[in-house]
């Protein structure tokens, strides 16, 4: 009979707990958690309160760090295809062409001064199928493959999500493609009679175009 | 501790050595029915090579009064393409009586190879085996219940063989997407 | 139950209102209580409940349609129309369209003796609060038909625990409401509301007055919670046992028609608590000397106020309890009412009995 | 198997046909229901589905089917290179990245023999201990909802949110991390680390203690879970169970000290067993209690390895990432403790290639979970919810 009484009195307390918590959460609301983020100084200072963000028009700040949409910097890019091959998804597709000799100055330099030796014609990016691993970003040797710190791409259509960074459009890319066989034949007649010379190659293409964003906005 | 394992080719480490005593129990009791003791630093192990034993075996390391496995930690089915056979390795320790682990590798016929099921013996090996019965297709001899447990039940093949062939349409899904 | 000249002058006369023969007063004073429910439930049952329950758990609730989301209700209830009305193939389909139909004019009947002012009352029956007691328990038809009708297994076990929750749930609250009565004296619902009405205003609840009063009001309330199928009590429900109960399989208008009557009953409940035990339309301020507050704040406009603000007050309280408590399993669910509650109404009953004759 | 007694199952027999048909013979005329739960039931924790075969609200047996969850984890590691499998654990027990990357990377370490840095394993521990609480939190919560208690899930996603944001800004994602590597770490922690996690254990203390207060001492909360789902030390044992789960039995098993790795063995903390005095040992409230105290050791060990942590200036974490992850031939078993138990990889090497000839991983989850059809032998089927959410299972880690 006690037990029957004490377990009366236990629910009885045990609920008036309870019940006095939320309640002191519903007095609370008034406040509301702020924006700073994780690396704020204060961040432990603006917890207390509501904590919903909403979410279009309030997000939680990314640190710098933040590893999430794949950024390809196209002018840094050697195509040494190294992220292609360590992508464990293989949500990257690489396709490259050798530039030609006379092409080397059009093709520029990184930004860390290395000569690059290829055409880029095809950067592909599926950033649907991207688990934003950071492994491809990790053999990068030029560091030109970032993940950024935008969380938020949805697009209507997946065909959008594949990001297209290379750096020849397609007839471009034809034309390179004509050269640098022009230029192994070139080669090949060069060592076959070996003093012949003059076979001028082909006219100078178009200078290199800048990095072209395809579907919709690829860069930052 | 069992990561500073310089040494390991000529110096046991303590870990091995635990385990060494307990195979040598075993083979006083079972003789030729077990192999010679694998003393590598990272799994040291033996071989069940009468695999009809394989339950009695258990039992004794289950029981014995200086082994008591009483904790099969983990089940896993290997494919071993070269030799042509299809095999388990379960790792065993003691939980609360000694410090000793100990892995255990029985083997059968790639085809139509047979495995005595030790889930009587430990309730653990009855859902590892039906899970290696389901990547590997090797049967468990007296396994109360043993059905595929991860793929559908008509899936055809065994997933984690060498030689797998994934098949072409599942109910009219194309497979290999 | 005579009743004294000022009661139910506006409900009289509307009543007495024809129109070419045709009883359009009774139609209002019908519509008046369906009117309160469908904007009761629009405003304070969805929105209020979301709101609350999302302040207890530090979230902000709907903030999306309208002004701090005071619009989403009516988004919901679009979005309810909208929808396409199924009614499974293998269903009984009489009792499931019979089901939430039956629940909601159980919970909207009861309505009928709700006072809702001095001045107006449905019908102010000499056996009001007998009749409210036994009508809501019309629900339990509704739910067993619905629950029964889905042919679905959930449904089938959320009616079946319904109905054992509502039917054991009845006694110990019809107990401690007859308290009430032997406090009261009479069972119609305006007498309640009359004999504690006073110049010192709180003093006069039975609450107040009688000490013994507070045993079957916390009784009646708990039993309350369980009637309307409200946690901790909503096993009928439970959505993390029962997918969602008898009301599994309903879409559409007919899921709203269950949560318009979930809340009509609830309101229900809640009413009747406040009539037997806290007054009614009774104005809670006393007259303090010269002060006349309750003189003040009596009169048939301030008695809607003061009804429907005590039955809001226990409607947030149910909220209340509903988001802090888990659920309790059916077995412990009929050990509280059979040997807790019901042992204790009968404690308070002969109690008040004692109290009644000897005070 | 202890007998609950709940049920009188004499006059029935369940029989499992050879083409895996369940047959019931009856004697007396209850009619014997199926009810199918899940795999879309919102207390079976993802896609779990339970066949249950109820005797009113009386399940007679349930028995478990997986798979809806799987990923073909073993079959992917055989393809990718060793560091590319990391990512993979991290979505075996989405919930607990960290600790299984943990687990991993510890094995294939083992395998190659190298030596971590001081400062990393002190990274990993506290970084590890923090996903232990943000898991056990989302443990805790998700039974309340088990249980009908919403608002303290609510809490505990709140909380959880911070060391998300904490783990975010070390590893640069919320939930897949990625961060502990074979040999090393991703980035070093930022410079505000330190203090920002003991404000955060600061922050933290009162909210476990609020949360107790909420759920655990809840007087309906201990009926609902009190003498649930009772498992015995043995058969906990022989089931394999590890964890909170094993713990929950009664058993002082946590591999932290039965099987130290990392820096472990240096750092000072309890393994909480239930006494039998709140609870009875080895119910669902034991198991509950066990998660809500090892929040409180994490927090100690965090403060602890927030002392201790050595400071290095110009730190690289990745130094002794081997360039090429070859391990020589061999076999390893490695595991380690995860907030839902013991986590081990089995790494099968032939030497020569850069890919694991075998990559089996055992799951906690899965091992855990094997019990359940005894475990729900003859119980009600709010207890049944209940003792599903007691195991705690992420599905994610059960089908891999």
């Amino acid at each position: 009979m006690s037990e029957y009484f004490s377990n009366i009195k236990t629910s009885t307390t045990t609920i008036a707990t309870g019940l006095a918590i939320t309640l002191r959460h519903f007095f609370n609301a008034v406040k509301r958690k702020g924006d700073a983020g994780i690396d704020d100084a204060d961040f432990f200072k603006q917890v207390d309160g509501l904590c919903t963000l909403q979410y279009p028009r309030e997000v939680i700040p990314t640190p710098v760090n933040a590893r999430y949409r794949l950024y390809n910097n196209i002018d840094d890019c050697i195509g040494c295809n190294q992220c292609d091959r360590a992508c464990p998804v293989e949500c990257i597709t690489i396709e490259t062409i050798k530039v030609t000799a006379d092409d080397l100055a059009v093709c520029g330099k990184t930004s860390g001064g290395q000569q690059k030796r290829m055409w880029v014609p095809v950067f592909d990016i599926d950033v649907a199928k991207c688990m934003t691993c950071g492994i491809c970003v990790s053999v990068c040797p030029t560091d030109c493959l970032v993940h950024s710190p935008v969380a938020d791409f949805s697009e209507f259509d997946v065909k959008n999500m594949v990001y297209h960074f290379g750096n020849l459009s397609k007839i471009e890319a034809e034309a390179k493609k004509k050269k640098l066989e022009l230029e192994k034949v070139a080669k090949a007649k060069a060592a076959e009679a070996a003093a012949a010379s003059g076979a001028a190659p082909a006219p100078k293409p178009a200078p290199k175009p800048a990095p072209k964003p395809a579907g919709s906005e690829a860069g930052e | 501790m069992d990561k500073v394992m310089e040494e390991a080719g000529n110096l046991m480490s303590p870990m091995v050595q635990e385990s060494k005593a307990a195979y040598d129990i075993i083979r006083e009791r079972f003789g030729e029915a077990v192999s010679e003791f694998d003393a590598n630093p990272t799994m040291p192990f033996f071989e069940v090579i009468d695999t009809a034993k394989w339950v009695d075996i258990a039992l004794f390391m289950r029981d014995n009064s200086r082994l008591k496995f009483n904790c099969m930690a983990c089940l896993s089915g290997v494919d071993y393409l070269e030799e042509g056979k299809l095999g388990i390795v379960c790792n065993f320790e003691s939980i609360g009586n000694f410090t000793h682990r100990i892995a255990v590798k029985v083997k059968c016929q790639r085809e139509g190879g047979s495995i005595p099921s030790v889930s009587c013996v430990w309730h653990t090996a009855n859902w590892h085996e039906r899970e290696a019965y389901d990547m590997y297709g090797m049967v468990f001899d007296g396994h109360p219940d043993l059905r595929r447990i991860l793929c559908p039940e008509d899936w055809t093949g065994f997933p984690l063989r060498k030689d797998y062939q994934v098949q072409e349409t599942y109910h009219g899904i194309k497979v290999p997407y | 139950m005579s009743s004294s000249p000022s009661l139910n002058t506006w409900s009289d006369a509307l009543s007495g209102f024809t129109l070419g023969g045709f009883p359009l007063g009774l139609v209002i004073v019908a519509a008046i209580p369906l009117v309160f429910i469908a904007l009761y439930a629009l405003t304070y049952g969805v929105y209020g409940e979301r709101k609350i329950s999302a302040f207890m758990q530090d979230r902000l609730g709907p903030m999306e349609v309208g002004p701090w989301g005071i619009l989403q209700t009516l988004a919901d209830i679009l979005k309810l129309l909208q929808k396409e009305d199924i009614v499974p193939t293998v269903a009984d389909k009489f009792l499931f369209v019979i089901g939430p139909l039956i629940m909601f004019v159980g919970s909207f009947l009861a309505f009928a003796v709700l006072p809702f002012s001095p001045a107006f009352i449905g019908a102010d029956l000499n056996v009001g609060l007998f009749y409210a007691v036994g009508i809501v328990s019309l629900e339990v038809v509704g739910i067993l038909a619905s629950g029964w009708g889905s042919n679905n297994k959930w449904a089938l076990y959320g009616a079946i625990r319904s109905v054992a929750q509502i039917v054991s749930y009845e006694i110990p609250a019809s107990i401690a409401l007859l308290c009430g009565a032997m406090m009261a004296g009479s069972l119609s619902m305006q007498h309640f509301n009359v004999v504690q009405s006073g110049p010192y205003g709180f003093l006069h609840f039975f609450l107040f007055k009688n000490p013994i009063a507070w045993l079957p009001f916390i009784i009646y309330f708990i039993s309350s919670l369980a009637e309307t199928n409200r946690a901790p009590f909503d096993i009928p429900e439970a959505e993390s046992e029962l997918v969602a109960g008898f009301f599994t399989e309903y879409s559409g208008m007919k899921f709203a028609m269950f949560f318009l009557a979930e809340y009509g009953s609830m309101f229900m409940v809640s009413a009747v608590l406040s009539i037997v035990f806290l007054g009614g339309w009774a104005s809670p301020l006393p007259n303090i000397g010269g002060l006349a507050l309750n003189d003040m704040t009596n009169g048939p406009v301030w008695g809607a106020f003061w009804i429907i603000t005590k039955g809001f007050f226990f409607i947030f309280v149910q909220m209340w309890l509903r988001w802090t408590l888990p659920r309790l399993r059916v077995d412990q669910l009929m050990y509280l009412c059979w040997k807790v509650l019901t042992p204790f109404a009968f404690i308070a009953f002969v109690l008040t009995a004692i109290w009644e004759i000897y005070m | 198997m202890q007998e609950l007694g709940k049920a009188e199952l004499n006059t029935t027999r369940i029989i499992r046909q050879d083409d895996n048909r369940v047959v019931i013979e009856k004697d007396l005329d209850t009619e014997y229901m199926v009810l199918s739960m899940g795999p879309q039931h919102p207390s079976t924790h993802g896609v779990l589905r339970l066949e249950c075969i109820t005797d009113g609200e009386v399940v007679v047996e349930a028995e478990p089917y997986l798979g809806y969850l799987h990923r073909c984890f073993e079959k992917y590691c055989e393809k990718i290179d060793y560091p590319a499998i990391v990512p993979y654990t991290d979505r075996m027990d989405y919930l607990a990245g960290i600790n299984t990357e943990l687990a991993y990377c510890i094995t294939v370490e083992k395998l190659l023999d190298i030596e971590i840095p001081r400062r990393v394993e002190f990274i990993r521990v506290i970084t590890a201990e923090l996903n232990r609480i943000a898991s056990h939190l989302v443990a805790i919560g998700t039974y309340g909802i088990d249980l009908g208690a919403f608002t303290p899930f609510l809490f505990c996603f709140r909380d959880r949110e911070i060391i998300l944001s904490l783990l975010e800004w070390v590893s640069g994602a919320r939930m897949l991390y990625h961060y502990v590597w074979i040999g090393g770490l991703s980035y070093d922690v930022p410079a505000d680390f330190k203090k920002r996690v003991s404000e955060f254990v600061n922050y933290f203390k009162p909210k476990v203690v609020e949360l107790q207060k909420l759920l655990t001492e809840n007087e309906i909360f201990v009926k609902r879970t009190k003498g649930i789902g009772i498992m015995p030390a043995e058969v906990a044992i022989n089931y394999g169970w590890s964890g909170p789960m094993l713990r929950g039995s009664g058993v002082k098993w946590d591999l932290r000290r039965n099987d130290p790795y990392s820096i472990y063995p240096e750092l000072e903390f309890d393994i909480p067993v239930p006494d039998g005095k709140f609870s009875d040992v080895g119910d669902s409230l034991s198991r509950h209690l066990v998660r809500a105290l090892e929040m409180d050791e994490s927090l100690k060990i965090i403060e602890q390895c927030l002392d201790k942590m050595p400071e290095v200036s110009g730190f690289d974490p990745r130094a002794v990432i081997p360039k090429r992850i070859r391990p020589k031939a061999g076999e390893v078993y490695g595991r380690a403790e995860n907030p839902r138990g013991e986590v081990g990889f089995y790494i099968v090497s032939d030497g020569k290639s850069t890919k694991p000839l075998r990559c089996k991983a055992r799951s906690s989850c899965f091992v855990n979970l094997s019990a359940m059809k005894d475990l729900s032998k003859g119980q009600l089927i709010p207890d049944l919810v209940a003792i599903i959410g007691s195991i705690d299972i992420v599905l994610g880690e059960v089908d891999r």
